[in-house]
């Protein structure tokens, strides 16, 4: 198995797919000849064409709807935003016809939507938000964001496949950095099972997306404590066993996360935790997430609001020692 | 900006310029058929609103019947729609049975939507209909992607939506015209302008006709009287044909009026009352009558008769159906299965001509 | 006093202050000589005249745009959306110009967005929605949330007066139903000040809105328990002092709103009680909520997704025995 | 639909069609004055990019700087503007120090953000600016809020908002020209069509140049040769008088073509080279340089060291700006106190002039 970033598992399953299937095709802006911001749709534009690999106009409203319109006809629309931080101008969309149809009329609507998510890179307010909570409070809505690159190829390939409005959160900060060693040809990393980056029995540390790495970075070595990291993978459908089983292991929790904090997958998982789990922990469930500010640009403020390693070590130190 | 007026058809068929699209006596009374069928479903609505058994609030499209019922009479089987609350006659037109939209109405499990939601809030999946969301006009955008889906698959198929005057001033309507403009997408559009926004009057929801604007994003904008259902259909008809063709999308807009309120809680005392009385004597069932009465062709009793028996039958299917299980409240929010569509009734006698030379 | 209805008191609150101040205006559909889908604005188009009381084209994007804009130069802005469902509509501007504005470049954005919210009376899936955690995931918005008529009159003025971009949410279903003595004249209820409801030693509900009202209801008498009702009426900046202060006094905590569940208020107040309070607990934090569904239209089914009396009593039953 | 051209204005002032506005021999050594600063501050801000000193991507206005110093060249000082990110002129025209813009780039304490936004996302609030989004074009139904408390109050102010041909194709566009139209409000609208959005080419974003829309909303739509810098302050100059006079809005498009990629990252590899050799013999500065030498009246070779010299020293005190302090980063997300903008600077010697006689 070839060693790929995660950018190239994106684009590698984003191929496959289209190669496999001729009722998937993409939209969004500068995708086509440009081959994309961010450069994931790289030569699509030569092997499939310029009705499959569509230029959009600058509208992220008629993008969303124009995919609900062409999925329930039988097509596979799979829509780039530029930046994720994008999608709150196709939120309407989104959120009132692509998430309700099949509630309401036994229609369902098998899209992907794309969102080249999160900071770390002095990309500032409008570049670097983590919108996946919103999600969450909008039912009917799957949300998936990948941490590995071979997550990243196997859950494009099953968002893709699933009949429902599912929310791609593929994090700019993996996209050159993460390698790993991806499988060719097609294959699914099932959605709703949360994977264990590491296991451990003395603490869990909950996260997904960057700051999984973030996560085993911080923890690799805490004066020798056991510590287990969960790469939630899917943020909705949540694996609420999952979670659980590992808090009754550890019976104390960190959870981490790049988007703010109030109403984010934190406080969610939190919830479940303080419900589900009261009787098995054996501390306070601790919450590591930026703070209820828009991303600063300046590296030094950027770095002051992102979590960083040692926000993480010192959570966990803490914790351990409670 | 050049936008051509579609003329009513004469009614002798055979005197027809070629272009435009011909019309038999059967089809004419379908025409007044759905017409009539949309008005008695809509009175039937009424009355059970005003019996409590509707809950919510209640719209309906009265005075409008002539645009939906005259657009949709375009459509042929395999085409697509995405319609409106003031368009009941479409939804009839394409299949959906009165009963069925009165139980949805009452909230009934054997309405559209299983009580799942409500009012004109649906669309008949089987019958090639997607529902409308309240939100407008978000159908805008879901049928240029309907179009898109047809001219990827090179398929003769056209996509039609409805909205309001009002409507237009959103910036969904704006980026679905260009996208479809940009695509050359087989889709129609009919702006159906019945002179308000809920209390809004044209003139502080736009400055210029929207007609206007069709030219400018490089297509046909085509103005037509709302209320005579043959001039709908004409106009409806060429804009499938060009559609159907690869000519791109048409802007049909349907001059009418909103003979009631809003929803049944309005009392609409912003319109001036000579407003209503002068559209009042404008009514499209009535002058629709008054032309075939001349022509003599059509037996309107019996059609009338025919009608109002099928209601009766259909009002009491309603009324037996039962209210949703409460259980079933929470499932179905995702789908297991990818979606099927299937395809609408499509009474316009060219298609069965079509069907049986094929 | 005289006692009038909640309606009565949004609309009293709102007269007041452009009474008083010339730089008061409103934004909105049908806000003009129709006097509102809800009649809030009834009378005011004849008071204030067409320029203060704009009947707005179909267009909330450009509502909310307009009233930034508006604002930053000086006047006061108070947007209505028809239906708080439509504020989707208008979601890029509220969330990236509007609450990022002042701490981007400092420039304050003194304006009011009313959101008719909530369910109960087969709104159906468009007309039923309680959009308010949406925002709290979205820096640089206040939100308020009042139950009483009172406090929605003394919230009004506050939100009209502060500086900041605030989501005035009323609740369609207290409209009518719920009557107050509320003073005359200009007052102002504090934001991010809780409320208590009703005072109580051996459990807390905390709630807002609407399900302040299930909740004294439920709990008027479970068992002769001493229930505490918390009122959160201000959601960002969340009172969380107040909360905790209630939480040490009981040490169980029933979380109740009518919202969906996943990433909802409820879970920022029970991850906020895990994490801060998680010493004082003598049980799990209960979440009653709506699950995570569109609310559906007919009776039986909007009944059985929305939080009934008896899902709060059994709640609290459940939690005092345990 | 009649879209007028402005042409170059004649170089003596005293010929003049009573209509145009007038420039003195100062106002044109400005014009052209702040066109070679926004060039030489951008020049420079690359190199500090090449150098490493700028965070994240890189976006500049090579090739439009006619438009951004043209069109804000007529705004009054109490006049307000939400300046685009190809327009640095205006910035700088408004009174921005180019020593603010290259921190802002740097993201030091001393930028016009603090460090808080980078690139072009900010705007002077205390010299009459709101900063954009990225988003596009947000700003427009901004501006349209702006321009209405300017009409609310009865003040002869105007609104001066940018976006480019790419962001015609968004919904709050639509929404913001057709609210400009139905209130009829104080606005300029300059549409800097570059030929591309990013790697968009115009005909993927719209069939019909989006100019021809203007008069679909209710007011004039006004196409200018974006390179020749009066040209576009002629046309900016009667859009502002018409809008203090209660004529409402007006669209500008600006012709002109983007010289460098969307951003320093972007090869334009998708841009025709021929293409961009044509438009280079176009350059707006060379252009106006020539004219204004052939007018003799301006001594362009002191207006270079000027403007180098100023750059120098800006640079030196941008570099010698810290980086912002951490523990801020959290603080000031809510305002304790209403805004407050001030004026913006405003060269064009007609208001210095009107502040005299008054
Ligand atoms: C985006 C959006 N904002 C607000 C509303 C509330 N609303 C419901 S109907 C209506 C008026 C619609 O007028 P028009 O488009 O002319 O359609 P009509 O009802 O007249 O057929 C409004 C403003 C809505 N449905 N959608
Ligand atoms: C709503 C929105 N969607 C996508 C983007 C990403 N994006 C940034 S610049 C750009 C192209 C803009 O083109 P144009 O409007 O012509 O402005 P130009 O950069 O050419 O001056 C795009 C698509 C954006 N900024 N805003
Ligand atoms: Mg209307
Ligand atoms: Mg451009």
């Amino acid at each position: 198995m070839p060693e790929i970033t995660y950018l190239e598992a994106i684009s590698d399953g984003l191929r496959e797919e289209m190669r496999h299937d001729s009722s998937v095709f993409c939209m969004g802006q500068d995708i086509g000849e440009y081959g994309g911001a961010f450069k994931v749709t790289d030569g699509f534009f030569e092997e499939f064409g310029a009705d499959r690999v569509w230029d959009t106009p600058l509208a992220e409203n008629a993008m969303v709807g124009a995919a609900v319109g062409a999925a329930v006809e039988g097509l596979r629309p799979v829509c780039e935003m530029q930046f994720a931080d994008f999608i709150a101008c196709g939120f309407d969309q989104l959120v009132n016809v692509a998430g309700k149809m099949y509630y309401r009329q036994g229609l369902a609507v098998p899209m992907v939507v794309r969102l080249p998510s999160g900071g770390g890179f002095s990309g500032g307010p409008f570049h670097s938000q983590n919108p996946e909570a919103w999600f969450l409070q909008s039912p009917g809505l799957k949300v998936v964001a990948p941490s590995t690159a071979e997550d990243a190829k196997g859950l494009l390939a099953s968002a893709i496949r699933d009949p429902n409005p599912v929310l791609y959160l593929e994090h700019k900060n993996l996209y050159r950095r993460i390698k790993g060693d991806v499988a060719e040809g097609r294959y699914e990393t099932p959605m709703g099972e949360l994977g264990v980056a590491r296991e451990g029995t003395d603490l869990t540390v909950v996260s997904y997306g960057a700051m999984v790495h973030t996560a085993l970075e911080a923890t690799e070595d805490i004066d020798g404590a056991s510590i287990e990291v969960l790469d939630l993978r899917t943020l909705c459908p949540l694996d609420r066993d999952g979670i659980l089983e590992s808090v009754r292991k550890t019976s104390k929790v960190v959870v981490l996360h790049e988007a703010t904090r109030s109403c984010g997958v934190g406080a969610e998982v939190c919830s479940l935790i303080a419900e589900e789990a009261f009787e098995d922990l054996d501390g306070p469930v601790v919450r590591v997430t930026a703070p209820d500010v828009p991303i600063p640009f300046s590296p030094p403020l950027e770095r002051a609001v992102l979590p960083q390693v040692d926000d993480v070590k010192e959570a966990c130190r803490e914790l351990l020692a409670y | 900006m050049a936008t051509t007026t579609a003329r009513p058809a004469p009614l002798d068929p055979h005197q027809h310029p070629a272009h435009e699209a011909r019309l038999t006596v059967d089809d004419r009374r379908e025409l007044m058929r759905y017409m009539l069928l949309m008005r008695a479903t809509e009175e039937r609505a009424l009355t059970l609103y005003r019996q409590g058994k509707v809950p919510g609030s209640h719209y309906d499209g009265r005075g409008q019947e002539a645009v939906s019922v005259g657009s949709a009479f375009a459509l042929s089987p395999r085409d697509r729609a995405c319609i409106l609350h003031r368009d009941l006659g479409a939804h009839l037109l394409r299949g959906v049975r009165p009963g069925r939209v009165l139980a949805q109405m009452m909230g009934r499990a054997g309405g559209l939507t299983g009580g799942r939601d409500g009012n004109m809030h649906f669309g008949d999946k089987d019958l090639g209909c997607v529902g409308m969301v309240s939100m407008l006009p978000d159908m805008a955008p879901v049928a240029c992607g309907l179009a898109l889906a047809f001219q990827m698959r090179s398929e003769p198929r056209v996509a039609m939506t409805w909205f309001g005057d009002g409507s237009t001033a959103n910036g969904q309507w704006h980026e679905a015209m260009n996208v479809a403009g940009v695509r050359k997408l087989p889709v129609v559009f009919v702006l159906e302008n019945n002179q308000f926004a809920y209390s809004t009057p044209n003139s502080l929801e736009f400055v210029v006709d929207p007609i206007e604007r069709a030219a400018s994003y490089g297509f046909p904008g085509v103005k037509v009287d709302g209320n005579d259902v043959e001039a709908v259909f004409q106009a409806s008809a060429e804009a499938c044909e060009r559609a159907r063709q690869g000519g791109g999308p048409t802007l049909i807009e349907a001059e009418t009026m909103r003979m009631h309120g809003h929803g049944a809680h309005d009392d609409m005392s912003y319109v001036p009352p000579e407003m209503l009385e002068e559209w009042s004597r404008r009514d499209p069932i009535e002058s629709y009558e008054a032309r075939l009465h001349e022509a003599g062709d059509v037996d309107l009793d019996s059609l009338r008769e025919e009608v109002k028996a099928e209601l009766d039958s259909e009002t009491d299917w309603a009324l037996a159906q039962e209210m949703p299980d409460p259980s079933t409240a929470t499932g179905g929010v995702f789908a297991t299965e990818d979606p099927v569509m299937g395809d609408g009734k499509a009474p316009w006698s060219r298609w069965a001509k079509e069907a049986s030379h094929a």
